[in-house]
């Protein structure tokens, strides 16, 4: 185990990635020799070379594009976008074309491709940077979607998605690029797709979340314990594959919960989970689940932020609600 | 690289490139193939009509863009990103056709094809095959492979933005790709004037560092000239070409169509006498290349070619519902797994 | 009342509104002298000249983009997805742009535009054309999000929205175009945004659905109460603004629901269906809320598409379970 | 329409147009709003380090480009659509600066500019305002306006799809929009060779059928006269204008940039001495317009101008939850007015 924080484990794994399959390629705006803007593939380009890490002119379209047709050629490429807001430039390709083309061709073109995402909040960053926008990915059949939460998960998913044979959107917490450290394992490290992760275990409550709304989750948890609450925390790792099982076991065994996600709440990932659970565990339900998430608005300017983004107090307000109801 | 202008499409008034680009025994196969591409437009717009196939778009006009391009690439090594008009550069390039039918007729897996053959499947969504392409001939020179990558788009799809994005990011890469900007007048209903106020679209290489050149897109050895021009700079490593074909759309856009209710029949006049498979014809005959009957025969035998395969293709096993789940993702997962189940026994 | 398919009651509303107002122009591909390659805009260039109703570029991008510029210019512009599918090309645009001028701007530009798009399947058309994507829209906050299922509706909707000073989404179901014939007011006839249609009144489920997929629960209900089960069937007209009183409410008069719609299932509107409903219902309900849709795949090729939209045998089904269970 | 080439960027070695585009005031006017430029970048960058403002982008290097460019519209008659960097054309056509401090504070409403003022809020997604920008002027032309549109982007912003879409749309709507292309060599840390193979970017206006030209964008007068010209051809309905001003960025790209990491020292070789402001201050000595000491003074003022509106900003109100809801829709239905109610009470 080393301790790291999540920038480092997913530039660590790109690079040992790269290392075992000379397929792999790196490709975005301004991975190279300035190694991303957040530095996730810090010295790759002085390692692997320019042909194998790609600064790539600023057209989303054409970076998800292209990647379909380096797959189509061999190779394995792993794109960066270099915000989540931005792959809507983008969206028509990665849908319409990296998710579709294994079915579109039948099975005779895999595409074993990577696009990696920074995303959320609570960074201050300009309109579109922060926008979480993973449930319309999700509606884009064909294409795996990760969000890890954790270093130790960004290493074990990413290592896993590189070497997926399907496209996989993979979502990177702009808020815990730096600020959480983790014990990350050492040497190869794979987490499977469609198993999520128990955060912790409890009686009363279970709170659901991915990605940078875990740790808001985990804080909520920890304000209800000490009102003597106890709540399960789970975290979904991938909404596609969903672990449909997990997440209705892991709902049945307190028969309430809380959702937490950073997008707006209409169509949010959030109601899918919801129907998910109440399609599989109707009967073990003994309050209606909620959802804690960001209004029908969009990513709000610097001051209003923290309103906008789920906080731990928010989530506990509506554990609380879910722990008393009924 | 400024672009060079065609002399001989109808607005410039030419007659027509003399230089000779195919052997005799080649012209003949061109030939050969332009009416074979004929046929199978003609063909799938009666089976469409007759209610056995879905909605297809012939190659009535440009046969000789298609033919004379794909003729420039070489077998087996090169590779073919059609739009959808092309269908003989797909099965000249190793697609069976009977697949072609299948995919009309709406058979699953009808875009799979057999391994080893460096064609790509028709995509729907106009240009969004260009950047593929472009990927792919990066990726084959990135591994050593010198194949050359031929795309095809129409005027109409050149204005979206995936082209622009594809040739600026070839002329970067140097990718070895052809863009082959098949210039019909028309997409749909929309003239060319309204589509861009350009006079040439072949002009739009030089903002990206690539070549470019215009050609009589009706005329099978002009084309096939520049086509193996610019195969030979993108093996060489010299980067793609725009070559912008211009050619007139013959027909309806397709077999939902109905080309009355917009062209003026006077849009019609300076194409007249400019069918390239007459062109190709005169052609041979001046040269002393076709005998008599010869046509005869061909025609014959590419009709029953044709008819076979698509009566092959109509024999082909009607899809079940599992049909839906084949090939979504390589791992499915649990969940589409209980979906699949849960909709074949729902349909029982 | 005049008898008339969706298409004849779109093309008659939109040249009732571009008479009564001649800041409204309409835009597309194919738009003019073809008059759309359904006929919708069938006779309106020859009727309001060739700047009013104007044949664009085919770039999608450019013509939901344009329409922000033309909106600011002081015109109301109605432009034309030739196909839901093919807005993917525009998606960054419409979510990123025609959505959020208003906010970003502080409400200082307006954005009266409609983009009128059909989409949904059973009418074998080639990929991509058929796709219902609906849900993704609504997570973009900003755009409205309206899906009529009869021509009633269809002239009521457009209206409201070339009037509405907000960007509306108008999804015409291809389906619906000219199979349908129904009753549609003479005259000025709107139909507020936010109050679902009650289709028909029942006691044992309730079927919730829009658009083309409205049909598919009439004729599921009439099975239905062949074998003595009987249906509420209730049209959610607009997805945004959500009915979200009046969708409760018919679900909690039966207790037990069935959401159809042809999108794939995974984060597709019907999940915001039963998570809104557990969320101000709970108590009422009965039974889990059943999902009819689509798989987790793509549209799929002609042969296919009878599995894959969902039918009313399916629905049926649905139905039947969803009124044993408990 | 070719391309015309700037005589004078440092790549071709020439040293400056001197026909005088602007009157002497108008000379004097335009240091002053160089200054002021500079000036605002300079002191942005002091107020996010000292964390007080967000990210901010500079203009150093590109005043020129931008002064130039603004003064040659008539305000109050046409539009100013930036990209993010023309802060100064914002505030010249009307933006009050409080406002420009606010956006960048983070304030609500800081891009609801006074009723008239006819320049639109910056927006992120690079490339997506130079549609806008076509409808705008599209519309304005329809409407019986003769205002004119000049729209700001980056040679990155450049290699977007949107970028090509409206362009080749201005050229069939014959739009009255100048899109001012400042090629300042980088986009963040990707240099001009990985954006483009192209040699010229002015050059794809002949792909849309819109005027194109090269101007040395460090030179005040040359980008004044070169878009006065466009100006004046979009006026009379002679349709758009591609200008490329040849610009180099001297700073980094925004506040969260360190270009040590990526551009090698000699690259800003050729620039040095190229100080657009020293260029004007040089040409203003030259012509005996400036005289000691005024330059300090409009410095002096400069400098309490922006450090008073700065201030101001800083005193605007906090902003409370309401905020969020705020003209998301003019109208907007029970469900986000219950999200609204509920999330100020959770916030209580
Ligand atoms: C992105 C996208 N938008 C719209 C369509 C609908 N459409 C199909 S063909 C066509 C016209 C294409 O014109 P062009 O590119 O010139 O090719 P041609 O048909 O003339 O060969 C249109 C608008 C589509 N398939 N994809
Ligand atoms: C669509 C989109 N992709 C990526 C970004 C992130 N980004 C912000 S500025 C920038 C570089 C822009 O370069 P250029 O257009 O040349 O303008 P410059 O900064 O040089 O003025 C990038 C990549 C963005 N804002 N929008
Ligand atoms: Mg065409
Ligand atoms: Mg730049």
């Amino acid at each position: 185990m080393t301790e790291m924080n999540m920038v480092e484990a997913i530039r660590d794994t790109l690079a040992a990635e790269m290392e075992r399959d000379e397929r792999v390629i790196v490709l975005g705006q301004d991975v190279g020799r300035l190694g991303g803007v957040f530095r996730a593939t810090d010295g790759l380009e002085e390692r692997f070379g320019e042909e194998r890490v790609v600064d790539m002119p600023l057209a989303e379209g054409a970076i998800a594009g292209s990647a379909v047709g380096l797959a189509i050629s061999g190779l394995v490429p792993v794109a960066e976008m270099q915000f989540l807001g931005f792959a809507a430039q983008a969206f028509h390709q990665i849908e319409g074309q990296v998710a579709r083309m294994r079915y579109r061709s039948g099975g005779g073109l895999a595409m074993p491709i990577v696009i990696r995402a920074p995303f959320g909040g609570n960074v201050r960053t300009p309109e579109l940077h922060s926008d979480s926008q993973e449930a319309r990915y999700v509606q884009a059949p064909g294409i795996k979607v990760v969000a890890p939460a954790t270093a130790a998960d960004a290493k074990g998913l990413l290592t896993q998605a590189v070497r997926d044979q399907d496209p996989v959107l993979y979502l990177e917490p702009l808020a815990g690029y730096r600020l959480q450290r983790d014990d990350v394992p050492e040497g190869e490290h794979t987490v499977p797709f469609g198993k999520l992760r128990t955060v912790r275990e409890g009686a009363d409550v279970t709170v659901v979340a991915w990605s940078a709304a875990v740790r808001v989750a985990e804080a909520a948890a920890d304000l209800a314990a000490a009102e003597g609450i106890s709540c399960s925390v789970v975290d979904l790792r991938t909404l596609v594959p969903l672990d449909e099982d997990g997440l209705a076991e892991a709902v049945a065994r307190t028969g309430r919960a809380v959702v937490v996600h950073e997008a707006p709440c209409s169509a949010g990932f959030g109601a899918e989970v919801i129907a998910t659970v109440q399609e599989h565990a109707f009967w073990s339900l003994k309050a209606p689940m909620a959802r804690v998430t960001a209004p029908d608005t969009p990513y709000p300017i610097g001051r209003l932020e923290e309103h906008y983004v789920p906080s731990a107090t928010r989530v506990l307000a509506a554990i609380r609600r879910t722990a008393e109801a009924g | 690289m400024a672009a060079k202008r065609a002399e001989n499409n109808p607005s410039s008034g030419g007659t027509g490139v003399t230089t000779p680009g195919l052997a005799a025994e080649q012209l003949v196969e061109a030939f050969r193939q332009m009416l074979f591409a004929r046929n199978l437009s003609e063909r799938g717009f009666i089976l469409q009509r007759q209610g056995r196939m879905g909605t297809i778009a012939g190659a009535q006009g440009q046969e000789a863009a298609i033919v004379g391009s794909m003729m420039a690439l070489e077998r087996g090594r090169d590779w073919v990103v059609p739009q959808y008009r092309e269908l003989a550069a797909m099965v000249y390039h190793g697609v069976p056709l009977v697949q072609i039918f299948q995919y009309f007729m709406g058979a699953p897996r009808a875009s799979r094809f057999p391994a080893g053959t460096k064609v790509l499947p028709i995509q729907i969504a106009l240009a969004a095959q260009l950047p593929h392409a472009v990927g792919l001939g990066w990726g084959l020179r990135h591994q050593g492979d010198d194949g050359v990558v031929l795309v095809y788009f129409g005027e109409g799809a050149a204005s979206e933005g995936d082209a622009h994005e594809a040739m600026n990011l070839a002329g970067v890469r140097k990718a070895p790709v052809v863009f082959m900007l098949q210039n019909n007048g028309w997409a749909i209903s929309t003239p060319l004037k309204l589509q861009t106020a350009a006079e040439s679209l072949a002009a739009r290489a030089e903002g990206y560092g690539i070549a470019g050149e215009q050609v009589d897109g009706n005329d099978v050895l002009a084309v096939h000239e520049a086509t193996a021009r610019a195969v030979a700079r993108a093996r060489a490593g010299e980067g793609a070409t725009l070559i912008e074909a211009i050619t007139y759309r013959m027909g309806p856009h397709n077999t939902a169509d109905d080309p009355t209710r917009y062209v003026e029949p006077e849009a019609f006049e300076p194409w007249e006498g400019m069918d390239p498979i007459d062109r190709a014809r005169e052609r041979l005959g001046a040269e002393g290349l076709l005998e008599e009957g010869v046509e005869d025969e061909l025609r014959t035998a590419i009709g029953e070619e044709i008819a076979a395969a698509a009566a092959a293709a109509e024999r082909s096993a009607a899809a079940g519902p599992e049909g839906l789940f084949e090939e979504v993702y390589a791992d499915p997962g649990v969940r589409l797994l209980r979906q699949r189940s849960e909709l074949i026994e729902g349909n029982r």
